[in-house]
């Protein structure tokens, strides 16, 4: 079957995504070695960079957040596949300083095995690097062992926070303090209603019967969710999953929370609002206060319909990170 | 084929293994599917094709082994490029002649063992690759020819890679899916079964 | 067939999809009598307001660009249907002021019959207001009558112009000039890959083979298009859809234009930056300078997978209001 | 039924219509699926259960009609709300007395008409409702008899209806599918075929 997508010779996907967007916002963000997507405006060498890896294919993720108050650089690998080791080394080499470079890891096996050989091939170049690995996905339980906990939308919001707390000033022990303090606190479950085709393959990425979704599958429609279940209304789908994700991060009355309704693809605007409303209320229920929120497209999988709903705990601290100005071309905050 | 192997008799079994690989890449892709994202073969045949061209040049045999790693590794295709250029990593690592005999091919196949065990900690019975490496480098242990040595390596990583049907997955993508890998063959330990198989008759 | 998509009672969901709306983003926008969604921080009296209206089911738009430097209101009809005259009048006489009112109206007769009535109703109790009507829909050509010539989502960056104008303390007139000016000077042409569920019926709107898509069907999945054709590379398509905005608008070497490539809902953002490059580079070699851009959903048609070109003649000054700050949920510039 | 048209006869046929339009309700929005967004039976369903909720109060007839009037344009169901609230509004304006002859009802609809047209440029042979309404208070013309006008309205309605089958729509939603559109009858000639017939028989 004809995909239904506008491509051109799918070897050259991400090359070509990579250059429209960068053509798009080229006040903001700029393309470096082919698959570096790097500040247009290079911020102060006195200054922690922050740098994340991932595959293509999950726009605006994870490059659109690059830029000022955000991200340094993003590398990219393609649909899908971690960017090589060499070309993670290349970034960290490009952003190397004295101030210290944070390297943001999705517990994912291909992000991590390249991010780790990065990791050892920069510290034999002398260059300072920590890395900080997400892994907030709740479905496997969060007495799950971390490999099974892979690393959602969440990393988004972490890197706001590390972005700003590095803009600020912060040392890189502090900045990575910081954004582990939130990595401990955030949670994220995804629910899938349709799953995607894989643009370079044409093929269906998994599948759900008619009247199925499932809770839990990942961002590539890999498993590891509670199997099909038959569809739910928008209230009863926020409410299961806002409380497993109020109880895996142990939110309570008083506390603040970042709640986000991260569109995977094809699930319009319209359904997020709906099911934000829903969630809102229930944590509102609970005594819990909603200080910051998104509903949006931020880490799509293709023209998958279903979401990601995060839930963050935040302390006034983390609040001011997430609500100090940016300038990322998908996330703008004045 | 003499009963030493040399850089470019590896380099015409990598070639080899590049060809097999290349005839199974459906097959490939469709038992990554099943259990995975369906691009092992699109990636295996990257990585194979990437060591075939690092493989050419006129560097010394641990040389091109270095070479082979470090292309594999910047192929970026996901996990197979890190696990599988530290493969070849580590066998430069215990090459330091231009000719082999069948103990020192074994031992270079350790050291590759050793390499990718820098990166991976799968098992045997963990349904990855490993359950068609790990089976193959043993079975090279105390042969003395070495086309002996390569058809005990290829048999025995035919049978790791078929029991790996009974296994449930516990690395990679494949492990989200749990108990509902069984009765799928891995993708990596089939793409090493054909590698091994194909090092076997080159 | 079950729809896939997460509601509740389908007759709930125009509120419900506004309260959430409005509960994600409580520092930025308001909702009042039901369906009018306001500025949380209304600007001061003296300076002229901006109003608009238009059904649901559009997410992000129109509502979503309600804020500083943007709309005043958005008055909100049910999924896909004008609101009607009276509710539009409520919007007026709230924001009834001596600098005076511009009600946006987007040429879908719905709109136009109660937009028309409002201003009637408007005028008889002395309210000051004007409208202006975008139709910049080029598909049926531009020698088409008015009537013909759907207004689609230029009324976004239309909306952004007379909002910053509006802002920056411009008379009535003024704004309504200038904004004149940006109508008679943008296009758009939407493309169809697949259609989507009216959200309220789970029906189909219209339907297009597997193998094929549509050029310049409306925002509803009507057509108006040229019928269904087989299926173009993101290049050719963006070519094809490029040159005949640029001739529409006759720009030509040395002129600065807008640009933008804006989701109907499934289609991946992937997808639009592919789209994206090609358009730049189509204008590039006619000596076109893409002065401002945006690549994102911005009115969608639900799941419909396909988009809309945008392409915007500016000069300095329309140039200056696109990019002033402005702090609307889904328009935040710095 | 006598003949003379009270407020609340008026209202009776307002019911009926009503109940009329809730039995058609899938196959209007079947007609209006075939040229426009499928709607139609949905919203002039919430248009006539709007009039019929305000047609009940205490009001005079000339009042009823406004605020049967008002609150169909308040309905919100797009274009249906404005047009047929200003036809009932339009109406309101050439009553006023509370029993009305056939001469009065015929100018009753007349000044209906000239309400809509206020709104509507559409012509006969433009596909809309105006093809049934139109035609429906033309046949109310010279009658006496106030059954036989409200009969002679149903059958006029109803061919024109019929007629719109042949039409291209120049109007609405359907005037974007242009020639597309032969062969479907417009839905809104058919709401008001459904209208007069009720009317008719109530
Ligand atoms: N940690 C690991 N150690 C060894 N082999 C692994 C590991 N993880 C995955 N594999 C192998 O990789 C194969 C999948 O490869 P591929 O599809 O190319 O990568 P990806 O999972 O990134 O899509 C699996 O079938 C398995 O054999
Ligand atoms: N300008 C017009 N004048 C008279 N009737 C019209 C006009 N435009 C549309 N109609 C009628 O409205 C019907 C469609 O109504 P409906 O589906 O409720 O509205 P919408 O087009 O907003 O979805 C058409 O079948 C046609 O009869
Ligand atoms: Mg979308
Ligand atoms: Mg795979
Ligand atoms: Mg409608
Ligand atoms: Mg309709």
């Amino acid at each position: 079957m004809v995909m239904k997508k506008f491509l051109n010779d799918p070897n050259d996907l991400t090359p070509e995504l990579l250059e429209g967007y960068c053509l798009a916002y080229p006040d903001k963000v700029k393309l470096v070695n082919d698959k570096i997507v790097m500040r247009a405006n290079p911020k102060d060498e006195s200054k922690v960079a922050v740098v994340t890896l991932g595959g293509a294919g999950h726009e605006p993720a994870l490059s659109g957040y690059v830029g000022d108050g955000l991200l340094d650089a993003s590398v990219v690998g393609d649909i899908f596949a971690a960017p090589p080791g060499p070309k993670v080394l290349e970034a960290l080499k490009l952003l190397n300083r004295d101030a210290g470079i944070l390297l943001i890891i999705l517990n994912h096996q291909g992000d991590v095995l390249n991010g780790n050989m990065a990791l050892d091939l920069a510290e034999r170049e002398g260059i300072k690097v920590k890395s900080i690995l997400t892994h907030e996905d709740i479905a496997p339980g969060t007495a799950a062992p971390i490999e099974d906990r892979r690393g959602l939308g969440g990393c988004i919001p972490l890197a706001k926070i590390a972005g700003a707390a590095a803009d600020a000033g912060k040392s890189l022990d502090e900045v990575l303090e910081i954004a582990e303090r939130f990595n401990n606190q955030m949670a994220t479950l995804a629910v899938t209603m349709k799953t995607a085709t894989a643009p370079q393959s044409g093929e269906y990425i998994s599948s759900l019967p008619d009247d199925m979704m499932e809770i839990g599958m990942g961002q590539h429609g890999e498993g590891g969710g509670t199997g099909p279940q038959k569809i739910m209304t928008a209230d009863e789908t926020a409410e299961t999953m806002v409380k497993k994700l109020a109880a895996a991060i142990d939110v309570k009355s008083g506390d603040q929370a970042m709640l986000i309704v991260n569109g995977s693809g094809a699930t319009t605007l319209m359904e997020m609002f709906i099911v934000f409303r829903k969630a809102y209320k229930v944590l509102e229920e609970m005594g819990v206060k909603v200080a910051i929120s998104r509903c949006e497209e931020m880490l799509t999988v293709q023209e998958a319909a279903g979401f990601q709903m995060f839930l963050g705990k935040v302390d006034d601290e983390l609040l001011g990170y997430l609500q100090a100005p940016s300038n990322a071309p998908y996330w703008v905050t004045q | 084929m003499s009963n030493s192997l040399t850089k470019s008799d590896f380099a015409a079994k990598i070639s080899a293994a590049k060809k097999k690989i290349e005839e199974n890449l459906e097959e490939l892709n469709k038992l990554d599917a099943a259990t995975g994202d369906g691009d092992h073969g699109t990636s295996i045949k990257r990585v194979i094709e990437a060591a075939d061209t690092a493989a050419q040049g006129d560097a010394s045999f641990k040389d091109m082994l270095t070479n082979v790693g470090m292309a594999v590794m910047s192929v970026g295709v996901g996990s197979a490029g890190p696990l599988i250029g530290s493969f070849f990593m580590g066998m430069g690592d215990a090459v330091d002649s231009e000719e082999l005999d069948a103990a020192q091919v074994a031992a270079m196949f350790h050291a590759g063992v050793a390499g990718l065990q820098k990166y991976s900690k799968a098992q045997i019975g963990d349904k990855t690759m490993m359950d068609a490496i790990l089976p193959a480098v043993e079975a090279m242990d105390g042969k003395v020819d070495i086309p002996v040595l390569f058809s005990a390596a290829a048999e025995a990583a035919a049978s790791g890679a078929e029991a790996t049907r009974q296994m449930t997955a516990k690395f990679g993508r494949a492990r989200n899916l749990g108990e509902r890998t069984k009765g799928h063959m891995d993708a990596g330990a089939r793409s090493f079964s054909l590698i091994f198989a194909a090092f076997a008759e080159a």
